[in-house]
């Protein structure tokens, strides 16, 4: 078939490119935040179609003096807000030491969740205690907040002779059935169907759990975030699709992913599914967020999409290195600041905390991980201690098979 | 007892295992109302009510995704994958998750879900409904692969699948849903209510996983083979006259291999026979086996006889298909030799 | 983890359900059609945000008298329309002999397109001879409207001597290169993004031919839905993605896809992509919605994702028989009617054309086709006649391989 | 002639084919500013434009889809999977689509891709940035797979590949990418430019698909290897003082086998090797192949030696990794027979 010859314009291929590169001066000023306060609150019982304006926006209760205002304000006292903040912090300092860990060689890989801890942290006030979560590698905060002992992350981390896991897995995509953290997938996106699927199976028996996943803003493109969306509408499932949008996925912004044409929470709208848009760095935001959605899969309506607007501080894990594709000073200059840091100021203006409070708890905060630290060191770190090598064939099945038998005798062990 | 068709019984696996464990159900494209596109979930949706055997959209990935998620729950989701061409959307969810939950969570979270699905040609299918994938599973740990041949073996098989605590691919020969079929394709249809195999209990049984089935004994040459193929190679055996062992293999993965053993012991001679596409096809891990466990009893090259390098084509139905011809042929060299 | 005993109401699963089984009534009443000529036509230039309203309305320009109304109107002159008419008429001609030949054996597999022969018919007058289409197996009407020879369509069919396909494809999975026709797979979905990177190829190369792709309402729980909308969306590719949704996927009804939550147009909104919803039965306003998305694409404001709303009329394919899961005369009272009734009333009010034309019309293409079957079967229907067998062994690969070689001898071929 | 790691010879591929071809374009995950998780697509978008090395969306499938939408219209495209365990969602895709638009279109249509990953063990990357997929692609009717071993096979196999007018999976050892390795982790890394094979001409050349390469003569035993597994077979050769003839295979499909069959005929003995799972491997089909075409030849049972039917296990790479040791073990089998 030849081209014919006609009048039109000559197309051409759109790339999405970032605003700015390595070397560009940061500007974050055409980004769109409205202010605290200002998103409205539907009921529970919206309608998805009656609420599609909250794809767009951005759900902020704490503004630029620490204040919680607005109709989302989730009205917590400082006792709760002290332990999120206690887990935040516990998840930074956790983070630093085992990426200091793994430059020192101590283990292979890590990845730091810096800047987004609320978004764990906050959830996981809200959610019941055998709710299943099924996270990224990036919920770590989860973990730690519902009170899995941080030696054995690290033994996990350390594949040594405590690895709960075995020797399995690498570092970092922990498993931990009681404590409804799903096994970490290295492979992305797959966590967000099985999240629907669980919820089904929930529902199905007349219980009254739900589920909750999460997903990278890269990650809406995989398949399962498709698939995720379809069953959960066609169903009800009582669900949580968080979408983490951290505005990277490795060295690709989020326009890669979809990013620069509209929300990632509108594509709830698409599904019918109501959509809520949070700002990921406001510890009060996500917890009001997820109790709203909460509140609405236990009451038999089904699934909410959260997309949660925070920023990856750090690089996607200690294998990259951020600097070669964005400017250095990108993520001081992000414009929703610390989730930390904006829960402190919250608690100080309340006059439920101090400067010295925090450098107490800090300090508190890091023997305790320096003591775990030491702890699942004193095992061995990895290839010093490991759990046995039989556990190579063991878990493939239930039982080992001929094939399994065998070749561990041919190994030796 | 009973006889029933392929179908009636796959039915009957289902039906009962429902009927004893409230945490089975059925889920797949056009399962429910309608019963499914071979009619083998037929009746679930009206005996056990709507939450129990249900359609799925068009997303086989996503069928076997929630089907996983359900399974860390406690249920045992039987999915039916309308046809095995269609599995490999699913792929993914399969190897990548299915198959490493119970490994990668240190045993702490497993995966009790039973895929069935219908593969296999001779039904005029084309390239989207003939195919036979199973070594595409076969390759993958942590996966079973099941693949019967018969209608008791069926419901036998099936219940275990569903039984079992790890994920099976549980593979039914399409052409065998309403008879068995040895290749001639030129003679009359043969109804299994006419097959010994056709007799199958009402109540629960169990043929266990990863045992084969010596189906004709005979001291010249094992034939190893699965699905429609025994029928064929049973069919090729009597034509050839040559005294045969066939060996029904019914699991893939773990293959039974110490009955391939033995077999291939006493006859000196192997020919293997599966429909799928030669190059790496699961009849080369057979001949592999063989091969290594019974060298020095091995008289004759082993023989694989398989569907060709290529997409099912069309038009060549009887061209392509490995019918009697091509396995006598086998059966012939190996044993000149 | 144990269940805590909570005051909270036990979920239950949804499982969506059709409003009528055989022996219920047919009720159409509650679907929410608005009158034609109602649907505002918003400029092509128009930001997809600003045309959300489009994706769950119903572009329709045929009223009920068969008059053209409204701003979508494509003022289409008589002979255009005939031309429409023609095509759909061979169309449903070649589908009715066809299906009885499958019954009388002649080949293994037939399927329809009836009552949705205006979209694909519609839609060929838009594109032009060099954009590249890539169906589903119900766009015959595409193939016979540009001009493909329906005899060669036949000797597909019948898998023949002369079958250009070489023997290789089930009937009706066509491929037709130098008629911008793309092969039809088995596989449901695969072609979507297949028609998105072809569109990517041809704005890449900075030409102007455009592609149109075609996606059942059950498929678009695919995950090539999702890539082709997310890969449109973020390289502007120059496609129309068109749903075809006939209300049924084999026995599913399209709430079983999601499209009791909301129209599949609707998807669209979450990618940042314009959506229209059409009466898919009306060919002016499939012919109007269609030019209004080709001249967004080859103007390089990307795609467009299209919703024709139709009804299948027929069984699935020859293998179903839709009696038993849907009453047998719900395809009678479709209140959209059929598309070739309505093209016929509305050139009649015209007075382009009358009863007498449409069945000299009728008789002429049912010789056309009676001729073209006779031509194709003295060839011969399938397993009479057969193109040479070494075909099996070829196009694998541009050249055999040695195994293909080998295998041809063994066969003896 | 330059001195090449593996990485920079094949972005020296990529390099010379943009250069002679506007057709030619790469496309994946992080491959264009960044240039590729590994950088082995470093600097050319800089060269040669957003257009023409670009980052996709994290979908697989979609990657795929689209480059063989992009093949369809007469581009060339050279898609990179981040790693080959991320490759199982475009599975669908490369079998059911690139492998059959030929077939299925009786010739019309064709799906000049190239689709190169990352695959393999030894950098502790655990079970999901370890795995070995090859099979579950020879399987595959329609598709060529390809596995470069050094720098000078790795620039001309992909220059070959992408003139290829058929799909080609193109899997990169990704423990080669900055040194060979023998499986001696225990021993400091060598770096390519002490390798003869890290001589690569700057311009364009070829290493054709299909043939393979004795890399070592010897009279004893034939020992197939491909990928980093030629490194560790002929450091057990040296090791072993076995006279072993090492044949890197570079392309699995279509296999050399003209150059399997002299060699083990010569030998009489031999020894297959490879990192994936057993069960089901493309050691199966060579040993299928091998007892097929020299069965009269074989003084000894095949030997396979191959990663265990587990999952990869992050915490033993090297109890898991198949090293010299399991060679040399194999090799004096195969010998004391
Ligand atoms: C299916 C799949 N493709 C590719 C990868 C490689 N990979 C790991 S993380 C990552 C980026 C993910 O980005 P995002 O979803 O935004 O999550 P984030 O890392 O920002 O939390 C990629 C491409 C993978 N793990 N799985
Ligand atoms: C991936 C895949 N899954 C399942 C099938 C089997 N199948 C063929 S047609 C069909 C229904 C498709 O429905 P829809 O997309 O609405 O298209 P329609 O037939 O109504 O035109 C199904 C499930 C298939 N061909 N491919
Ligand atoms: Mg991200
Ligand atoms: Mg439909």
């Amino acid at each position: 078939m030849g081209h014919m010859i006609r009048n039109e314009p000559s197309l051409s291929l759109h790339i999405p490119q970032p605003k700015c590169r390595p070397g560009d001066r940061v500007d974050f000023s055409t980004l769109d935040l409205p202010a605290a306060g200002e998103a409205r609150r539907p009921d529970v019982d919206t309608h998805p179609d009656e609420m599609h304006d909250m794809a767009y926006g951005l759900i902020r209760v704490l503004d630029d003096e620490g204040r919680a205002v607005g109709p989302w304000d989730p009205k917590l006292d400082g006792q709760t807000l002290r332990k999120g903040l206690r887990n935040m912090l516990l998840t930074r300092i956790f983070d630093d030491r085992m990426y200091r860990a793994q430059r020192q060689g101590k283990t292979s890989f890590y990845m730091k969740c810096t800047g987004e801890e609320a978004i764990s942290c906050a959830q996981s006030l809200v959610l019941h205690h055998d709710d299943m979560c099924f996270p990224t590698y990036r919920q770590q905060g989860m973990l730690i907040s519902r009170g899995y002992p941080i030696v054995d992350m690290m033994n996990q981390i350390y594949n040594n002779a405590r690895d709960p896991l075995k020797g399995h897995q690498l570092p970092i995509l922990y498993s931990a059935r009681d404590y409804g953290f799903f096994t970490i997938s290295g492979n992305l996106g797959t966590q967000f169907p099985q999240a629907v699927g669980w919820a089904m199976a929930s529902a199905y028996k007349g219980d009254s759990r739900i589920a909750s996943a999460y997903i990278g803003d890269g990650s809406t493109a995989t398949m399962d975030f498709h698939h995720a969306l379809t069953f959960a509408a066609v169903y009800r499932a009582p669900v949580l699709l968080n979408i983490v949008n951290n505005q990277w996925a490795i060295s690709s912004f989020q326009g890669i992913a979809g990013g620069e044409a509209t929300t990632f929470a509108a594509r709830a709208i698409g599904y019918g599914l109501p959509a809520l848009r949070v700002d990921g760095n406001d510890f009060l935001a996500v917890h009001a967020a997820t109790e709203w959605a909460a509140e609405r899969a236990r009451s038999n309506r089904g699934a909410t999409v959260i997309e949660f607007y925070t920023y990856r501080v750090a690089g996607h894990s200690t294998s990259d290195d951020p600097s070669k594709y964005r400017p250095a000073d990108e993520a001081e200059k992000w414009p929703l600041g610390d989730p930390i840091e904006r829960l402190k100021q919250h608690l100080i203006v309340r006059g439920e905390w101090s400067q010295e409070d925090h450098q107490a708890l800090e300090a508190e905060l890091d023997a305790e991980v320096r003591a775990a630290a030491k702890e699942a060191e004193s095992i061995g770190t990895l290839g010093k201690s490991m759990p046995s090598p039989k556990a190579i064939f063991e878990h493939v099945f239930k039982e080992p098979d001929w094939r399994h038998i065998r070749q561990r005798q041919e190994a030796g062990i | 007892m009973a006889t029933m068709t392929m179908i009636q019984a796959l039915n009957s696996a289902m039906d009962v295992m429902m009927e004893r464990d409230p945490n089975v159900l059925v889920m797949g494209e056009d399962v429910g109302y309608f019963g499914g596109v071979f009619r083998v979930t037929e009746g679930l949706q009206k005996k056990y009510g709507l939450t129990r055997c249900f359609d799925t959209p068009i997303a086989e990935g996503g069928i076997v995704a929630t089907a996983i998620g359900m399974g860390a729950y406690g249920i045992r989701p039987v999915v039916e994958i309308q046809f095995a061409d269609y599995i490999f959307p699913a792929y993914d969810q399969l190897v990548s998750e299915a198959a490493r939950i119970r490994y990668r969570s240190g045993g702490e979270f497993w995966c009790p879900i039973t895929v069935r699905s219908p593969y296999g040609g001779g039904i005029f299918g084309g390239q989207t409904h003939s195919q036979s994938p199973e070594a595409i599973f076969a390759h993958v740990s942590g996966l079973k692969t099941v693949i019967p041949s018969n209608p008791y073996d069926a419901k036998g098989l099936l219940i275990a699948s569903i039984e079992d605590d790890d994920p099976v691919i549980f593979l039914e020969p399409k052409r065998l849903y309403n008879g068995p079929f040895n290749g001639h394709h030129e003679e009359a249809v043969v109804p299994w209510s006419q097959h010994p195999m056709s007799e199958v209990p009402e109540d629960h049984y169990v043929v266990p996983l990863g045992k084969a089935k010596i189906v004709r004994e005979g001291g010249d040459v094992t034939v190893l083979a699965y699905g429609t193929m025994v029928h064929v190679a049973l069919a090729a055996v009597a034509e050839s006259g040559i005294d045969g062992e066939v060996i029904d293999l019914r699991t893939i993965v773990p293959v039974d291999i110490e009955a391939i053993v033995a077999s291939v012991k006493k006859t000196g001679r192997c020919v293997i026979v599966h429909e799928a596409t030669r190059t790496a096809g699961f009849g080369a891990e057979l001949s592999a086996l063989v091969q290594e466990n019974c060298f020095y009893h091995l008289e004759a090259p082993i023989e694989r006889v398989t569907g060709y390098d290529t997409p099912y084509p069309h038009a060549f139905e009887w061209e392509y298909f490995v019918g009697p011809a091509r396995v006598i042929a086998a059966l012939e060299r190996v044993m000149e030799d």
